[in-house]
């Protein structure tokens, strides 16, 4: 591309060919104010705002910096009196038009204009024909939805004929794009928003600012380029493409797909986690009932900076909350079949944390419903004394029950323990400490790796006390809260051990196999291929050239289920003989008749 | 036509008896057993619109005005069969009585230059044969046999041949460009688009002569290396699509369009596309996207249409007068087009002198010629008893040049200096009766309906203009409104996109530069002095003056004045729709246009003794009392 | 009508094409026949006639205008030649058959039939 | 008669049908060569000794003697005891002394039952008076005595101790040839193992072409047409051969039938039907109980498949009583 | 074998070493309540248990015989040995029909390391089943020379 020098209210900048000016401007940041533009989309020049002073070959004339090239020698001036006399008079056009939209009498302002001078037509009108929702629609989502239609001042947006379209995808980019908020999007069913109400605000996001590697994801469903291609089976094959073009490294491949990746280690770590005790199965904490009744991993969304509310704590309706109650061991220490019996562990000392942030952030009253404080770790019961002393009411009682006053406050009754007596607080927001249990599909995972489960359901040690970290099939290890509730200290400290063991077994060199293999008498094995496809570990193969059946000892596990096959007697194991075993019964009813009483 | 006609009796006029006046021509002939010698042909408009439908007998030259059906008998026999003039259609120049017999000596015509109207009322535009009989594709036979583009446009530019769509672009520079773009599919536009109101020259040229605009795109297509031309039609001209349509079929019959023109191995091929009747598609982007199919939006400036225009194409847009012109450029040479008009602005231009002037039409006068000669040599001057207050040329996009001021020459950059603009050609004159505001009004009017609605300045400004523009019509107007006017028309000739909204303001920013004191006027006094602002306006007897002829009564549509015989009439207020009726029959100046505040309802208004503001005196030539 | 190959050939349809608007092209010669009542009774239409039928077959480019009775009717039908700014000759009582003659000596001679000849009008400065 | 240096040869035919004596025929000319080292000295189905000649005969007194036929009355008993009391070396001959063979099928039912059926019951039997035989009887002529009719049928290996057992129903010629030579020879295995077989199962003189066995319907011999080149087995039928001792060059299997295991079971095995059963039931392609379930009850008489000739030598000898 | 002249049931035990014979081993540690009379025969998978076993137990006086390990479809520590024993001992249990040994006698299932009171339960039931279903006593059959 060449080089060329273009001077900005006298300033010769240096820059390549092909831009605009008002692209110029962007990166060296100067401002020229635009309401059509948008960097994704094509210049439109209907606002006429970036009016800038172009002088070219001693010419000076007034030209749109967003559609006007930036040629070789240009001198442009974006603040003359006569630019800025024009960009007054099109703010009062503009407040005209659309007197109380925030962004215009933000703009207008600027420029002195604080009362529509002309007559206003409709007070609530936000639509100022920018075009981007236009543009936006057709050019990136390529769904053609929206359009002008009719000419001159009877000019409007709108569908085609102004009438619902099945044609619009919801994917909601008119309403980003709108600078004035004249689109909002209704939630209905297709609408991606509506699905994840705390979910990504956009397609592709960053999933945490810890997640490794911290860069963002793209969500296939709610983005466009995927939705289209699919909806129109490969018609529209590309489009938006937006984060493309704006990213400068050009990181973004569409191409990109799922792998299964297929790979023959030597050991596996097991760190498949917890997920949360679903609240709806106990009906008493009418969870799902009332926007304000969450689970402690919610409340973790929502006060979390990167969160939706930006970390602020705010009831559904935006709010802060005057009271909050936190209720502990929802779903946990419960016999009830939907819930579980064993203590999550981690519950109480989040829920303090939680309390902690509520006061801290809002100066809400907190009532903490608990039945024991399990503060067992370093510093928890020091932490439990402060969280009390900054005024966290403490009411030793499991919550019983919640109920969605009309008011649409939230009562949550229990039994005081202390006072000995039953105890029921209005608030506008309860948070639910719930359970935490296996992922759903552990039983798919204990099977994949030939791990067995607990009765709680939490993948199952070798030895509780001596091998918390590994599991009956060697080389098979396990981490974290997959092998029961643990807190962070805890879950570091178990996946380290965890680590080292897999590391250990790597680093063995050789290792030593069970000495109990089966092996196969080559003299009475006469081919009948009954065993061959017997082993689950494929341990025996035919060979051709001996003609008999032989045993890999290094694959064999031992299982024995060959010798019991083989219809010749040919396979025996090391240990665990034929012999053996009928010894074994044949012992046990040798035994002199017990002595007579 | 095998046998020879001794006599073609021409009706050039499109009015609307014309074709029952054809068709009792023919027949009165044919009952005359005279249809071997004598031959009826229709022919395009030659402009002469005061007098239509016009006849001319050739080759004696006998010129008959507002000839009717009932006239033929009388004119088959005294003139067609006895070879008499029939004095009584003859035209008869007002100021001097004297009928003028031959089309040669009108003075309408006297002044005129037509190069192209050369064959407007001359020859039958749907008759290609009489279109080479008179010369025709000559030129374009001497371009592709002798000439190189090169030549063609070294040809083009040394004539100093400009735009004649408005903006004046020197048609050779465009050329010049087109061929220069990179591209092998090329394209030759003719914009036929005219929105403006009171403009019909296009619309003539394309009825009466296709042809000279046909062979000018073939000639313009030569030079830019194009093998496909659009003519882009206004929608509400049905003749002129049928009269192209025939042409370019005649046209592709004798080779002259299509494969291997004349055997020169160029080819070149013309589709006419309707437009859909918005002013904004003679904008040239507009006008491209519209041919495009899309909705008429001006694309952006900086991007030339020679190099990206039509389907992102090298396009050579121009107006169908301006490739009229070519064919004559070619045939008589540059050198003679450029002795014709002014030093900057060479040869002719056509006009569409209407308005407050007796012999309105057509006309196509040299460049340079003054705005006075035009308007009362050729138009005959304005009515008895009128002044002329000002012209309007270039239409809705032009502006006002006061009387004062009528010795400017017509030319590009005079009338731009003036404050208005060449414009398609329109030229309004208008008198006292004409309100400045109102005509300010009447345009942003049409361009608040025209505007594209694209770039905020021009579809918000406009129509705050238009609200301003109304309120100082109705009274409502307050002080400062005029400077807001002022600033607003400035942004919105800076700050629009296209030439609609650049030149929108034109008509209202001339009004102001010259007939600042009648805004005043009607802002501070409420007084409109032309009485066309109504809701301002109402009109007294003046007692003294007053005669009691009992003139005013007979016209007033309301019935509304009352007054014995010779004795001092009165207007009842109430009644009085303000149409001012009365005050033009009135001889002795005995009726005033006062403002309306001065007048109580009912009663004479205290005898007109209006506000000061002397009322326009009319320019009476003394008391005489004509017979009507 | 076939496609036209080259520029003389469109020259040469002008050539044809001009002789059949010649009403409205300039001339140097008029052909005036007098056709009053008394005229058309002498006979001047079948004269007229005889005068277009030899003019289109020589390819003779002359305007044939009718006028009212000039008022010898002794000599109807009347008809006068004017050539360019050559002094206009009238001749008398001509018939059809006296037509030929007179283009032939008159028209492309350019000499006056002197014994058809009945008048001769100069034409002031 | 002895003393003239050739071996003294005797043959017994107990509870059995009598193949085995027609086998010894079956030598053809090589029973000359027998007669030519041999001399008969007790074959009571080819030549006239009485028991009292056998009982006569000093202990040890005959060299071999070839025991077919397995223990059903008293009377087979008693002479097992006679024959081991008075040979060097007594061979169970054939698969009815070696394992019960298909007498040993009687083992499913007891004395009690077996009479009711064979001389009440069955449909030609015409004994109205319901007489069933009876182990002594007065006759006027005197007692009569029968021998006594075992509930179970014995091997002759359960008996008495055998020093050798010579497999197959019947033993085919070239292997009995075989024993007869290495009795000649003197070198014989020790005392107590299989002679006249291979220590290799029938698979492996079997022509048929085994491939991988994943049966998902087992099929009875006449139910389809066999492909005879794959092995029978893989097809779908049951067929004993893996689980039983070969040496019989897999005759049977060489016309498509499978073998029923008369050879009777391999070296390690124990409990031939068990083992058969084991593999024939691990192959089974289910991956369910309920599937595995009905793919196996398709085998009708689990005990007439599996223990057709080794019912009385399973380990639970006979069905309850 | 009876003591003060209840019948008490000899019954065998097959168990897997992964998961039932763990489940007992818990059962004992957690001291649950089970009866003596069964004994436990520990193999590395019930793929291993061979129906000669079966035969064998009941041959050498057995009055029961239980085989029990991991649940199939998956807890299986070598993936599938547990199939094997679903596709032999319903052909076992046809085989003991027709030997005449009552179905009672012989119970195969499964029992989870998790599932310790399940075993506990199991030993309770199996040993008052079996000694409702009185001695099985194979070799009387034999005792006598006579038949």
């Amino acid at each position: 591309m060449a080089k060329i020098t273009i001077t900005i209210d006298g300033k010769p900048i240096q820059t390549e060919e092909g831009q605009t000016i008002l692209e110029v401007c962007r990166k060296n940041n100067i401002y020229i104010p635009t309401l059509c533009y948008h960097p994704v989309l094509e210049p439109y020049g209907a606002c006429r705002l970036c009016t800038v002073e172009v002088t070219r070959h001693g010419w000076p004339s007034l030209h749109t910096a967003c559609t006007h090239p930036a040629w070789d020698g240009l001198v442009v001036r974006t603040n003359t009196a006569e630019v800025r006399a024009v960009r007054k008079t099109l703010m009062e056009l503009f407040l005209s038009r659309t007197p109380n939209v925030p962004l215009i009498q933000e703009m207008a302002a600027e420029y002195g204009v604080t009362e529509p001078s002309y007559p206003v037509e409709d007070p609530n009108e936000k639509c100022i024909l920018c075009g981007l929702c236009v543009r936006v629609c057709n050019d990136m989502v390529k769904a053609h939805v929206l359009n002008f239609s009719s000419r001159g001042v009877d000019r409007k947006v709108g569908p085609p004929f102004m009438e619902k379209t099945r044609e619009c995808i919801g994917c909601g980019a008119c309403t980003i794009v709108c600078p004035t908020g004249a689109i909002e999007i209704v939630l209905q069913k297709n609408a991606i928003y509506a699905a994840k109400p705390l979910g990504p605000t956009a397609a592709i996001y960053v999933p945490s600012l810890q997640a490794v590697p911290r860069v963002p994801v793209i969500d296939t469903d709610s983005c466009i380029r995927f939705r289209q291609r699919d909806r129109s089976n490969g018609e529209i094959e590309d489009a938006c493409g937006a984060c493309q073009m704006l990213c400068e490294a050009n990181a973004i491949d569409f191409t990109q797909q799922d792998e299964i990746l297929e790979l023959n280690v030597g050991a596996i770590v097991v760190a498949t986690g917890f997920q949360m005790w679903d609240s709806t199965k106990l009906s008493q904490y009418s969870y799902g009932k009332s926007p304000n009744i969450i689970t402690a991993l919610e409340f973790e969304r929502l006060s979390n900076a990167a969160g939706p509310t930006g970390g602020q704590i705010l009831t559904a309706d935006g709010v802060k909350p005057e009271r909050v109650a936190i209720i502990h061991c929802v779903g946990s220490r419960d016999k009830n079949p939907n819930a579980h019996e064993y203590c999550s562990r981690i519950c109480c000392m989040y829920s303090l944390k939680q309390a902690h942030l509520v006061r801290d952030k809002t100066h809400a009253e907190v009532y903490e419903f608990y039945m024991d404080m399990r503060a067992f770790g370093k510093g928890y019961e020091e932490f439990y004394e402060r969280v009390q002393e900054e005024g966290v009411v403490m009411v030793r009682g499991r919550g019983a029950e919640v109920q969605v006053l009309p008011s649409g406050k939230l009562r949550v009754t229990g039994e005081d323990a202390n006072l000995g007596k039953l105890v029921a607080v209005d608030v506008d927001m309860v948070v639910l400490s719930s359970a935490i249990e296996p992922p759903a599909d552990a039983q798919k995972i204990a099977q994949l790796f030939g791990l067995s489960r607990t009765p709680d359901g939490w993948f199952a040690e070798a030895h509780p006390k001596l091998k918390p970290v590994e599991t009956n099939t060697d080389g098979v290890f396990l981490a974290g809260a997959a092998q029961g509730p643990k807190d962070v200290p805890d879950t570091v400290a178990h996946a380290g051990a965890a680590a080292s063991m897999a590391v250990a077994l790597l680093n063995r060199g050789e290792v030593t196999i069970s000495p109990q293999v089966a092996v196969v008498d080559e003299k009475f094995c006469s081919a009948c291929k009954t065993c061959l496809n017997i082993c689950p570990y494929a341990a025996i193969s035919f060979i051709v050239e001996d003609n008999v059946a032989r045993v890999n000892e290094a694959l064999c596990k031992g299982c024995g289920t060959c010798v019991a096959t083989c219809p010749a007697g040919a396979i025996t194991g090391k240990h665990f003989t034929d012999d053996q075993i009928m010894a074994q019964i044949e012992g046990l009813f040798r035994v002199p008749e017990l002595v007579e009483a | 036509m095998a046998d020879l006609h001794r006599a073609d009796v021409l009706v050039s006029c499109r009015h609307g008896r014309t074709p029952e006046l054809v068709t009792a021509l023919r027949d009165e002939i044919e009952r005359r057993g005279l249809a071997e010698e004598i031959r009826v042909v229709e022919t395009g408009c030659s402009g002469f619109c005061s007098v239509g439908p016009v006849i001319t007998v050739r080759p004696e030259g006998h010129f008959y005005a507002s000839v009717q059906p009932a006239d033929v008998p009388e004119l088959v026999e005294e003139t067609l069969v006895k070879g008499r003039f029939v004095q009584r259609l003859a035209y008869k120049e007002a100021a001097g009585r004297k009928a003028i017999t031959r089309y040669e000596d009108l003075p309408f015509y006297a002044k005129q230059m037509r190069i192209v109207l050369r064959n407007c009322g001359m020859i039958d535009p749907r008759s290609i044969d009489e279109y080479i009989a008179v010369g025709g594709y000559e030129a374009l036979g001497k371009v592709l046999t002798s000439m190189t583009p090169d030549e063609v446009i070294a040809e083009i530019k040394k004539s100093g041949l400009r735009g004649r769509g408005g903006a004046g672009f020197h048609a050779g520079r465009k050329w010049e460009a087109t061929r220069r773009a990179k591209g092998d599919i090329k394209y030759v536009i003719a914009n036929g688009d005219e929105g403006d109101p009171g403009a019909f020259m296009d619309r003539a040229l394309m009825e009466g002569d296709p042809h000279a605009i046909i062979e000018g795109m073939i000639i313009a297509s030569y030079a830019v290396g194009s093998h496909q031309g659009y003519i882009y039609v206004r929608d509400e001209y049905p003749l002129a699509v049928e009269n192209l349509t025939l042409a370019i079929q005649a046209a592709r019959e004798y080779g002259l369009l299509g494969e291997d023109i004349l055997g020169s191995g160029h080819s070149f091929d013309i589709r006419i596309v309707r437009g859909a009747g918005a002013f904004v598609c003679g904008e040239s982007s507009a006008l491209m996207q519209s041919l495009e199919g899309k909705v008429g939006e001006p694309r952006a400036k900086h991007v030339h249409a020679t190099d990206r225009g039509l389907f992102d194409r090298p396009s050579c847009l121009n107006n169908v007068e301006t490739l009229a012109n070519v064919p004559q450029i070619i045939l008589n040479g540059a050198d003679w087009f450029a002795s014709i008009g002014t030093e900057r602005s060479k040869g002719t231009k056509a006009f569409c002198l209407v308005g407050k002037v007796r012999n309105p039409g057509l006309i196509e006068v040299p460049m340079g010629m003054t705005l006075k000669q035009i308007v009362n040599d050729i138009g005959g001057g304005p009515p008895k008893f009128r002044k002329v207050k000002a012209v309007q040329t270039g239409g809705p996009s032009g502006g006002c040049i006061p009387a004062s001021m009528l010795d400017i020459p017509v030319d590009y950059e005079s009338l731009t200096e003036a404050g208005s603009m060449m414009g398609s050609g329109g030229m309004i004159v208008l008198d006292d009766r004409t309100c400045m505001v109102d005509i300010s009004r009447y345009f942003l009017e049409f361009l608040k309906e025209e505007s594209c609605g694209k770039c905020a300045p021009c579809r918000e400004g406009i129509k705050r203009m238009l609200e301003i523009l109304v309120a100082m019509t109705n009274g409502t107007a307050k002080a400062g409104d005029l400077e807001r006017l002022e600033t607003l028309a400035k942004t919105v000739q800076t700050a629009s996109l296209c030439g609609l909204g650049k030149s929108a303001p034109n008509p209202v920013l001339s009004t102001i530069r010259y007939f600042r004191e009648e805004y005043e006027q009607h802002i501070k006094d409420g007084y409109c002095a032309s009485g066309a602002c109504r809701e301002l306006t109402a009109y007294v007897i003046v007692d003294e003056k007053c005669k009691g002829c009992g003139l005013c009564i007979k016209v007033c549509p309301q019935e509304g004045i009352s007054g014995e015989q010779k004795q001092p009439h009165y207007i009842d207020q109430a009644v009085c729709i303000k149409c001012g009726a009365c005050y033009d029959v009135c001889r002795l100046d005995a009726i005033k246009i006062v403002p309306k505040a001065a007048v109580s309802l009912g009663g004479n208004g205290g005898n007109g003794h209006g506000t000061p503001a002397a009322t326009p005196a009319k320019d009476k030539p003394g008391a005489a009392k004509g017979k009507a | 009508m076939p496609k036209l190959k080259s520029l003389d050939e469109l020259r040469e349809l002008r050539s044809r094409l001009k002789h059949e608007i010649k009403a409205r092209t300039e001339t140097a010669t008029t052909i005036t026949v007098g056709m009053g009542t008394c005229g058309i009774a002498a006979g001047a239409r079948e004269v007229m006639q005889a005068f277009l039928d030899e003019l289109s077959a020589r390819q003779i480019d002359a305007h044939v205008v009718t006028t009212g009775c000039i008022g010898m009717c002794s000599k109807e039908p009347l008809v006068d030649i004017q050539q360019g700014n050559e002094p206009r000759i009238t001749y008398g009582n001509v018939s059809p058959a006296m037509v030929p003659r007179i283009i032939e000596e008159h028209l492309i001679g350019g000499k006056v039939v002197q014994e058809w000849a009945v008048g001769r009008l100069v034409k002031e400065a | 008669m002895p003393g003239n240096g050739k071996l003294k040869l005797g043959l017994y035919w107990a509870a059995s049908c009598g193949g085995c004596e027609i086998a010894v025929v079956e030598l053809r000319e090589k029973l000359l060569i027998v007669d030519q080292v041999a001399d008969i000295v007790f074959w009571p189905c080819a030549t006239d000794f009485k028991y009292k000649d056998v009982e006569a005969y000093p202990d040890g007194y005959m060299d071999v003697c070839l025991f077919n036929g397995a223990i059903r009355t008293s009377e087979n008993e008693h002479l097992a005891h006679l024959l081991r009391k008075k040979s060097k070396v007594l061979v169970a001959f054939g698969s009815c002394a070696y394992e019960g063979c298909i007498p040993g099928l009687a083992n499913l039912f007891d004395r009690e039952s077996i009479f009711r059926r064979v001389y009440l019951e069955s449909e030609s039997a015409d004994n109205p008076n319901k007489v069933v035989p009876q182990t002594a009887y007065h006759m006027p002529e005197g007692e009569i005595e029968i021998p006594k009719f075992y509930n179970t049928v014995k091997t002759l290996g359960q008996v008495t101790d055998v020093d050798y057992f010579l497999p197959g129903c019947p033993p085919q010629d070239p292997q009995i040839w075989a024993v007869i030579e290495a009795i000649v020879s003197g070198n014989l295995p020790p005392k107590g193992s299989v002679v006249g077989a291979n220590e290799k199962t029938v698979c492996d003189e079997c022509k048929h072409v085994r491939e991988e066995k994943k049966i998902k319907k087992f099929y009875r011999y006449h139910e389809i047409i066999a492909d005879s080149t794959r092995c029978l087995f893989d097809q779908g039928i049951i067929c004993a051969g893996p689980a039983t001792r070969g040496g019989c060059g897999a005759l049977c299997t060489k016309v498509d039938i499978p073998c029923r295991g008369c050879y009777g079971p391999p070296p390690n095995v124990v409990d031939q039907g068990a083992s058969l059963l084991a593999a024939v039931a691990s192959v089974v392609d289910a991956d369910t109980e309920e599937e595995a379930r009905r793919i196996v009850s398709e085998i009708p008489d689990p005990i007439g498949t599996f223990y057709r000739f080794s019912l009385p030598a399973s380990l639970l000898h006979r069905a309850r009583r | 074998m009876s003591n003060n002249g209840k019948f008490e049931p000899r019954i065998v035990a097959f168990l897997c070493n992964w998961c039932t014979y763990t489940a007992a081993d818990t059962a004992g540690v957690s001291r649950m309540k089970q009866p003596p009379n069964v004994d436990i025969i520990r193999v590395m998978c019930t793929g291993r248990i061979d129906p000669v076993f079966v035969l064998k137990a009941f041959a050498e006086g057995a009055d029961g015989v239980i085989i029990s390990g991991c649940h199939p479809p998956g807890d299986c520590h070598y993936t599938n040995g547990n199939y094997k024993t679903f596709r032999r001992m319903p052909l076992v249990e046809m085989l003991l029909q027709q030997y005449g040994i009552e179905p009672g006698r012989f119970h195969w299932g499964w029992i989870s390391g998790a599932e310790a009171p399940k075993w506990a339960e199991l030993t309770r039931e199996f040993t008052e089943q079996v000694r409702k279903l009185g001695p099985l006593n194979w070799k009387k059959q034999f005792a006598s020379k006579e038949d």
